[in-house]
């Protein structure tokens, strides 16, 4: 079903990426002036999207005994995992690379963006900077153990590892039904390896932009462009794990794909303003108290359906 | 029967052990009386009873340990029965004597019923284990004794010398009775059995060396010459009672174990080696007598007479053996004499120990030369003194005599330098008695220091009771002989026809 | 039959005991009853005199007590119960009421037992019993007043003296059973077997040498003087000394059947005659004298014994039992009334009590032998027997009789002095030294009598015995003897005596005057021949100083040797005890410390420090690769 | 040939880490030296699995294991370094050495 | 194409092992020590395990991220400003781990390797699987029970007020007196 595109399709990913970030920043400016009682316009998106030329040309801030080796490469690491994550998500039939560990790739990526918030946090040796890096990494302890239960119950329930495997599986049926939980921790998920939202606190005003503190330039901007990145390559997963990725009835797979991708972005971008942001410690309690046994459950669940079926 | 007769002392000494506290010394004296005197008539009963001719009566046979073929066997014949007899009555004098006794009268009391059970046991046993536990028992009771109520500074030493040489005397007795045991094919310690087998008739050298054990053992226990070491310090320090029966009872378990046991058992080496007795025989009379006469304590004297008087049996037990040159007669009368001897010199020291008691009593020490004229003082203890002196060295008319005339008619057939040497102890022990009285009894009146102010007191009552009939028996034996031979002379018929197969 | 001789027994003895026992109780009965015993004993030896009575009773096994009355003890057993009766008859006058009487008759009553069943014994046995109750009594009767060391001291020496020789009689009868005689009949010693006669024999005549105080055993009887004068009377004159004489006697079958026996008894009896005659007259003391005189006259007897003279020698007995128990009585009279018994002081003692003098004088003319007297017939015809068997025996007979004669008359010139005037000053200067009680009162009648019964019975005995009237005598003895003394021979003697009485006689008044440088020799007579000394310091002293070594040995030596090995064995406890420590236990302390030392090397490695620890574990691991590798 | 330089990495990693271990006083340094031992063991059981025992899943199973190891000994490390630093503010092996025999 | 990422990786690995020691800055030298582990992960994609090495690349950023704030927690001088030499002993280490080096590349090439035996599966993954839950059931079992054991007890050595101080002196205060609130049943 799904192989591995050609040489091409390892530049079309990015793009595509891209195209949905600034997708998802409009529709957020949007939401916010809607919010915020104005009409949303296309001159509010246009004034956000200026930020970024704003940002390249601005002079970047120094600082002193800053780490710069290390803040550097956190900054990079934050987008470049993103993207690095996208590779193995199937676009319709056709993923860049199909790897046999796809979903374990994915959590690895997903896993760098911690080292890399926090080298961020530490490169320019500033109090708030640290904080929220460190705040990053609370945050990180206290979603990874569902989410990872999450992407699990997805490959016990496709018996294999390889996304394609995953999409193939829910042929019949998707996993998104007789896996909800396993859905909603990982939008939670993906909200928070995205720092927005609910899950902003690592870069929450309280710290003066905590980890954005002292991110000025195109620290900054890869730093922002990084955390819309990952909210739609969060996204783009969540189709084929959970949304039967390109199956559907009438549109061709790789339609279907992108119709999913958008509905869950809009769905994200729309959560944002939601719900207030929560402190990492509550968040953890949560997360370890009650959505973990239910994941642990839903695994469970998912175990003895797939050896049912399997058996009968 | 005689199980009654022997354990009916013990009876009462655990009765008295057991009584409740308040029970007063004077009820505890008379109860020791009182089954002495039981004791005593009971074995009157069994001596009129008694059938001079019928070998071992009474005979009570229970199996003990059988595995190791020991087994509870008492019985009586003409040797063992006189000796039991003299015991009881020896006890019923000293319970007589000791009813004015104040130290600690009720533990007093409890061991000398023990010894009494332990002293008849151990003459009429008939298992050779049975005897040697007795005969260690007797060791024990004397040396609480002793230890107990000796009055002198060294009488805890002279308990121990008393006990631990007996005692390792003893230890070459048992080692005697294992070798005879091992020696008879089923391996058994009953007498009669092993008198009947005679296991040790062909080994010479075995026999011989089980002989030598048995002889140590039995002449450490008779004090003959090299062994009699521990005899005068124990009798001078043991209190009155304790010396009549260590001189009266203790020391003829160790010459009746020479009849008994020796003679029957392993006639052979007996044969062979009874110039070896005859020789220590002798000189224990000689050594004996003129140790005797250079002493000044009168008790350590005695003691030493001890000695002589037992030196005569072990010469006439010796004699006994040598068959070369007598006749059968001859060897019983020998054997005869030596019963009669154990029994006269029970009765007669028995005596003399206790008068010395008196005399201590009264005057605090035993040193001859500080008494002086005692006869103005006290008549009738001097008399008393007097009479078991004469009976002592053998005058006629006292079983003294019967039993050395018997001892030196028998004895000089085949032993003649020897009997002729062992008349000398008569003419010493003569001496040495009479110089004893002189100095105490006669003469001016002179009294000790330690003396009390009131003077020397005579006999009392209690003390008169005890030794008067000491002396009695002893003249009853001396002028009537012939009911206690006819008792005596076929039991040594039967020994000296044992000795002589 | 034997009830009677049984009785005759029993009498004395049972009396005795009784009277012994009584002590003070009655002491004022005691003289009646015991006179009533000895009366009885008197009449009962007549009976059993008459009728010849005989019993015996089982003692050891095959060894049976007999008692026989036959010729010999006839006589004797009479003679025994008359002597007793009579010295009995004056005890009183000599033991004043404050004695105990009753211990005094007791014991004479026993001892008259003991010589009873004595001369009556057929078995050894008996005899030795009564033999050595004899030995006691004497004792007990010597040191009748013990409360003088010195008289109990000469009690024990007389009766260690006689125990010696009694030993004889053990040895005879041990002889006898190993020589096959089993039933100890003195009659069958003679048959017993190879050298166990002559050991019998020899034992015998040793006991009977003892007691009948012969050479060398006679010292004894000087000390036996201490007693009081009835117990001299009895014992030391007429009976004690006299059973040894009566046994050789009885024996005389045997002496002669050993060969060497018989001339050794006699030649014993001659030498002691004349030599205790000697010494008799150096004596200065009366009693000593009477002693010294009893042992030569018991030394006819023992001659008469040796040459074979059984009538003789009994007729010679019973005289010199009446003559010298008389004398006796009368010296012991005067020993209470005057206090003295020395000679010279009992000057015109005869004069003072007129009737006590005159039975002296006769008593004392008998014990010369001067002729019609009875000592003199008994003197002739044991001469006359000595003169049968040799020469040399005959002629030491008449020496002695001359000596005898000779000391008699010494004896009667002092007494018959003329009273010296100051009669009075003689009582208080009186030496005391004799023990007697100082002139208590006169002798009384009860004395006299008795001696002078006695006096009469010892002359008119030789009357019976002459030639004549011998035959009836000789046939009571039953012993036939041919050798009836020849008159020349009687003449011959009663010259010898006269002429020796004459000579001392003329002799006396002399010498008394003379300054008392007594010779040596005489002064050795005097010391009884030093026997005593001689026995003392030959036996008595060495044997105290070996029984002093022995005793000094036994303590140091043997009781040494038992400490000794006491304490080494404890020494040898306490060299475990110290090996044990510093050996076993250092070596364990040793151990022990090196394994601290192990412990603290073991813990260097451990520093603490975290690194080192990797440091050892890798150089550990490869070690042990290296190790499982090269292995391989 | 890459069998053996695979595992001379492998060697490589391990004494850099064993130097690492034994030359830091810190607690964290040395078990940073242990991660990198680890590390080496890691790529030597890769390395025999892949060019020995393919067939086997003895290699991947130590690989496991090892990984875990390092888990286990992160975990423990850290929380005794922070008893330790708790109770006496010391966080280099030279200060805690009571423990020394 | 393996042999050269394989030559690439090696290279990386050692460079940044030898950094980890060598930079003064703990930060630095936790993230060399990720890096080099990550070339682990890599060496072990490459050499056809791409589970284990993804699981190694996934557990060694978690565990550095860990490390690195405990690292900043508890070191004197996180950021290696004040540079100090925080070794001793390097000389013995040096020579012990040279050593050690030359021993283990002395045994590489002497012993000789048995030659190789059966193929690789396809699904290198289903092989450990099946492995850990079939064959090597006990090793997972024991894992298992380490992990849970390593998790209570790092808890209970790190907290600071201990496992029951919480509950009082009697251990039966109801609200456990907790510093933060929160928590199931509050």
């Amino acid at each position: 079903m799904v192989e591995a595109g050609r040489w091409w399709t390892v530049l079309l990913a990015p793009a595509l990426l891209l195209a949905g970030a600034l997708l998802a920043v409009a529709a957020d400016t949007c939401a916010a002036a809607q919010h915020a009682g104005r009409r949303p316009s296309l001159g509010a998106v246009g004034r956000r999207l200026l930020e970024v030329p704003r940002l390249l040309t601005a002079q970047p801030r120094t600082l002193p005994a800053a780490d710069r080796l290390l803040w550097r490469l956190g900054v990079l690491i934050v987008p470049a995992a993103a993207v690095l994550s996208v590779l193995v998500v199937p676009f319709g039939h056709r993923g860049v690379a199909d790897l046999s560990v796809g979903l374990v790739w994915f959590n690895a990526m997903e896993v760098l963006t911690w080292a890399g918030l926090w080298l961020a946090g530490w490169g320019p040796n500033s109090v708030f900077s640290l904080v929220g890096g460190y705040r990053f990494v609370a945050q990180g302890l206290a979603y990874e153990l569902p989410l990872m239960f999450a992407l699990i119950s997805a490959a016990t329930g496709a018996q294999s590892l390889r996304l394609a495997d995953i999409v193939a599986a829910q042929q019949g049926l998707w996993f998104v039904v007789w896996m909800p939980v396993g859905f909603l921790v990982h939008l939670a998920g993906v909200l928070a390896f995205a720092f927005l939202g609910p899950f902003a606190y690592p870069a929450g005003h309280d710290l003066a932009g905590g980890v954005l503190a002292e991110a000025s330039g195109v620290d900054r901007l890869l730093l922002q462009a990084g955390r819309w990145l990952w909210l739609t390559a969060g996204a783009a997963m969540a189709v084929p794990l959970f949304l039967g990725g390109g199956n559907g009835p009438v549109l061709p797979a790789w339609a279907w794909s992108l119709l999913k991708t958008l509905a869950v972005l809009g769905l994200l971008v729309y959560g944002l303003r939601r719900v207030p942001v929560v402190r990492a410690d509550r968040y953890v309690e949560l997360a370890w108290v009650v959505l973990l046994p239910l994941t642990l459950v839903q695994v469970l669940a998912v175990a003895l359906v797939v050896l049912v079926r399997q058996g009968g | 029967m005689l199980t009654l007769v022997t354990f009916l002392p013990l009876l009462a000494c655990v009765g008295l052990a057991l009584a409740p506290r308040s029970v007063p010394d004077r009820v505890c004296a008379r109860v020791w009386a009182g089954t002495a005197a039981a004791d005593l008539a009971l074995v009157v009963g069994l001596w009129v009873g008694f059938d001079p001719h019928g070998g071992m009566q009474y005979q009570q046979n229970h199996p003990w340990i059988p595995a190791a073929g020991v087994g509870y066997h008492v019985g009586v014949d003409g040797l063992s029965l006189p000796l039991v007899a003299m015991t009881c009555l020896l006890f019923l004098a000293t319970a007589l004597y000791s009813l004015r006794e104040t130290r600690r009268v009720r533990s007093y009391v409890c061991l000398f019923l023990f010894l009494q059970t332990v002293s008849v046991g151990l003459f009429v046993a008939l298992d050779l284990i049975l005897f040697f536990v007795f005969f260690d028992l007797s060791l024990v009771g004397m040396f609480f004794v002793i230890a107990g109520w000796g009055h002198g500074g060294r009488a805890r030493a002279a308990a121990l010398t008393f006990f631990l040489y007996t005692f390792t005397g003893s230890l070459a007795l048992l080692l005697g009775f294992i070798g005879l045991s091992l020696a008879a094919t089923p391996h058994t310690f009953d007498l009669l059995e092993l008198v009947r087998g005679n296991p040790l008739a062909g080994q010479g050298l075995y026999a011989g060396l089980v002989l030598l054990a048995l002889g140590v053992g039995l002449a450490v226990k008779t004090p003959t010459v090299p062994f009699h070491t521990w005899l005068p310090p124990a009798h001078t320090e043991a209190p009155a009672a304790g010396s009549a029966i260590l001189a009266g009872v203790l020391l003829k378990m160790g010459a009746y174990g020479f009849v008994r046991i020796a003679m029957p058992l392993l006639p052979g080496s007996w044969r062979r080696y009874a110039l070896v007795f005859v020789i220590v025989g002798t000189v224990s009379v000689v050594y004996g007598a003129l140790v005797a006469l250079a002493q000044t304590d009168f008790k350590r004297m005695i003691a030493y007479t001890s000695v002589t008087h037992m030196g005569y049996i072990l010469l006439a037990v010796g004699a006994a053996g040598v068959l070369a040159g007598t006749d059968a007669q001859a060897r019983s009368l020998a054997v005869t004499g030596a019963v009669v001897q154990m029994v006269s010199h029970g009765l007669l020291t028995g005596a003399l120990f206790l008068l010395t008691g008196v005399l201590h009593d009264r005057g605090g020490t035993y040193a001859m030369d500080a008494y002086s004229g005692l006869s103005s003082h006290a008549p009738r203890f001097a008399a008393a003194t007097g009479v078991a002196a004469f009976a002592g060295l053998g005058i006629p008319g006292f079983s003294g005599f019967i039993a050395e005339f018997q001892i030196l008619t028998g004895s000089l057939a085949s032993q003649a330098v020897a009997t002729t040497c062992a008349l000398t102890g008569l003419l010493i022990t003569a001496a040495l008695f009479l110089r004893a009285l002189r100095h105490m009894f006669l003469g001016p009146s002179r009294l000790p220091a330690a003396a009390p102010a009131t003077g020397f007191r005579d006999l009392v009552p209690s003390e008169a009771a005890a030794t008067v009939p000491l002396l009695g028996a002893a003249l009853v034996i001396g002028v009537a002989p012939r009911f206690l031979l006819d008792v005596v002379e076929p039991a040594s018929r039967t020994v000296t026809q044992l000795v002589a197969r | 039959m034997s009830a009677l001789l049984w009785a005759l027994i029993a009498l004395p003895l049972g009396a005795g005991a009784a009277l012994l026992l009584s002590g003070r109780r009655w002491n004022a009965l005691a003289p009646g009853l015991g006179l009533a015993a000895a009366a009885g004993t008197f009449g009962l030896a007549v009976a059993s005199a008459v009728f010849r009575p005989e019993a015996s009773a089982p003692l050891f096994a095959g060894v049976r007590a007999g008692l026989r009355v036959d010729g010999l003890s006839a006589v004797l057993v009479v003679a025994v119960a008359a002597v007793t009766t009579a010295v009995l008859v004056a005890s009183p006058g000599e033991l004043g009421p404050r004695e105990n009487r009753g211990r005094f008759f007791g014991l004479m009553l026993l001892f008259a037992g003991a010589m009873t069943v004595t001369v009556t014994a057929t078995t050894l046995p008996p005899l030795l019993m009564a033999w050595e109750v004899m030995g006691a009594t004497s004792w007990a009767l010597i040191g009748f007043w013990w409360h003088r060391p010195d008289r109990v001291r000469a009690a024990d020496t007389a009766f260690v003296t006689t125990r010696a020789a009694d030993l004889g009689l053990y040895l005879a009868a041990g002889a006898a059973m190993a020589g096959g005689v089993g039933s100890l009949d003195l009659t069958a010693l003679t048959g017993a077997q190879g050298g166990w006669r002559h050991v019998a024999c020899a034992g015998l005549v040793v006991a009977a040498l003892g007691k009948s105080a012969q050479l060398p055993f006679s010292f004894w009887l000087s000390h036996a003087m201490r007693g009081p004068g009835p117990v001299s009377a009895l014992l030391h004159s007429a009976t004690m000394v006299a059973a040894g004489a009566y046994l050789l006697l009885r024996l005389h079958p045997l002496l002669v059947a050993t060969g060497w026996a018989a001339p050794l008894v006699a030649w014993t009896g001659g030498v002691t005659a004349l030599a205790l005659g000697v010494v008799a007259v150096a004596q200065r003391a009366l009693k000593q004298l009477l002693a010294a005189s009893t042992s030569s006259q018991v030394g006819f007897m023992v001659l008469a014994a040796g040459v074979g003279d059984p009538s003789g020698g009994t007729l010679q007995l019973l005289a010199h039992a009446a003559a010298k128990s008389a004398l006796f009585l009368a010296a012991g009279a005067w020993l209470t009334s005057l206090g003295t018994e020395q000679l010279p002081a009992l000057r015109g003692a005869v004069r003072r009590h007129p009737l006590l003098g005159a039975g002296f004088v006769a008593g004392a003319l008998a014990l010369a032998g001067l002729p019609p007297l009875s000592l003199w017939v008994a003197k002739d015809e044991v001469l006359a027997a000595a003169r049968a068997q040799s020469p040399g025996l005959y002629a030491l007979g008449l020496a002695a009789a001359a000596v005898a004669a000779g000391y008699s008359v010494k004896a009667l010139w002092y007494v018959t002095r003329p009273l010296p005037h100051d009669h009075d000053h003689d009582h208080d200067h009186g030496q005391e030294q004799d023990g007697g009680r100082r002139g208590a009162r006169g002798p009384t009648r009860s004395v006299s009598t008795p001696v002078v019964v006695l006096a009469a019975a010892a002359v008119f005995l030789g009357v019976a015995a002459l030639p004549g009237l011998s035959g009836p005598l000789r046939g009571v003895l039953g012993g036939g003897q041919q050798h009836a003394p020849n008159p020349w021979e009687m003449a011959l003697s009663a010259a010898v005596a006269l002429a020796a009485a004459g000579a001392a006689w003329w002799w006396l008044p002399r010498s008394a005057h003379a300054p008392r440088t007594a010779s040596a020799g005489k002064r050795w007579a005097a010391d009884w021949l030093s026997m005593e000394r001689a026995a003392r310091a030959v036996l008595v002293r060495p044997a105290f100083a070996l029984a002093r070594a022995l005793a000094a040995f036994d303590d140091r030596a043997v009781d040494g040797a038992v400490h000794h090995l006491a304490r080494g064995g404890l020494t040898l406890a306490r060299g475990a005890a110290r090996a044990d420590d510093h050996g076993l236990d250092g070596a364990v302390r040793a151990v022990a410390a090196g394994c601290r030392r192990l412990g603290a090397w073991a813990r260097r490695p451990q520093t603490g420090l975290l690194h080192q620890y990797y440091a050892q574990a890798v150089v550990g691991f490869t070690l042990l690769l290296s190790i499982v590798l090269l292995v391989r | 040939m890459t069998f053996e330089l695979v595992l001379v990495l492998a060697a490589g990693l391990f004494s850099v880490g064993l130097f690492g271990a034994l030359s830091q006083q810190s607690i964290v340094m040395i078990m940073m030296g242990i991660e990198l031992m680890i590390g080496g063991v890691i790529v030597a059981a890769a390395d025999f699995w892949h060019f020995l025992a393919p067939a086997a899943a003895d290699g991947q199973v130590v690989i496991v294991v090892a990984v875990v190891a390092m888990a286990v000994e992160m975990a423990m490390g850290f929380a005794v370094t922070t008893a330790l630093y708790r109770a006496r503010q010391v966080d280099t092996t030279d200060m805690a050495r009571e423990l020394k025999g | 194409m393996e042999a050269v990422s394989l030559w690439g990786l090696g290279v990386v690995a050692l460079a940044c092992a030898v950094a980890v020691f060598a930079c003064d800055s703990m930060a630095r030298a936790t993230f060399a020590l990720l890096g080099s582990l990550v070339c682990v992960g890599g060496v072990v994609f490459v050499l056809g395990l791409p589970y284990l090495g993804v699981v190694t690349v996934l557990m060694m950023v978690m565990e550095m991220v860990v490390m690195a704030v405990f690292m900043v927690a508890y070191m004197m001088n996180p950021a290696g400003l004040m540079p100090m030499s925080m070794l001793h002993n390097k000389r013995g280490a040096l020579g012990i781990s040279a050593a050690v080096f030359a021993s283990l590349t002395g045994a590489v090439f002497l012993v000789d390797w048995p030659q190789r035996r059966g193929s690789p599966p396809r699904d290198t993954t289903f092989q450990v699987g099946k492995a850990l839950m079939g064959g090597q059931m006990l090793t997972m079992v024991v894992l298992g029970f380490v992990l849970l054991a390593t998790m209570v007890a790092a808890t209970v050595l790190a907290l600071h007020r201990g496992r029951y101080d919480r509950l009082g002196d009697d251990l039966d205060r109801c609200p456990a007196r907790d510093p933060a609130g929160g928590g199931v049943g509050r």
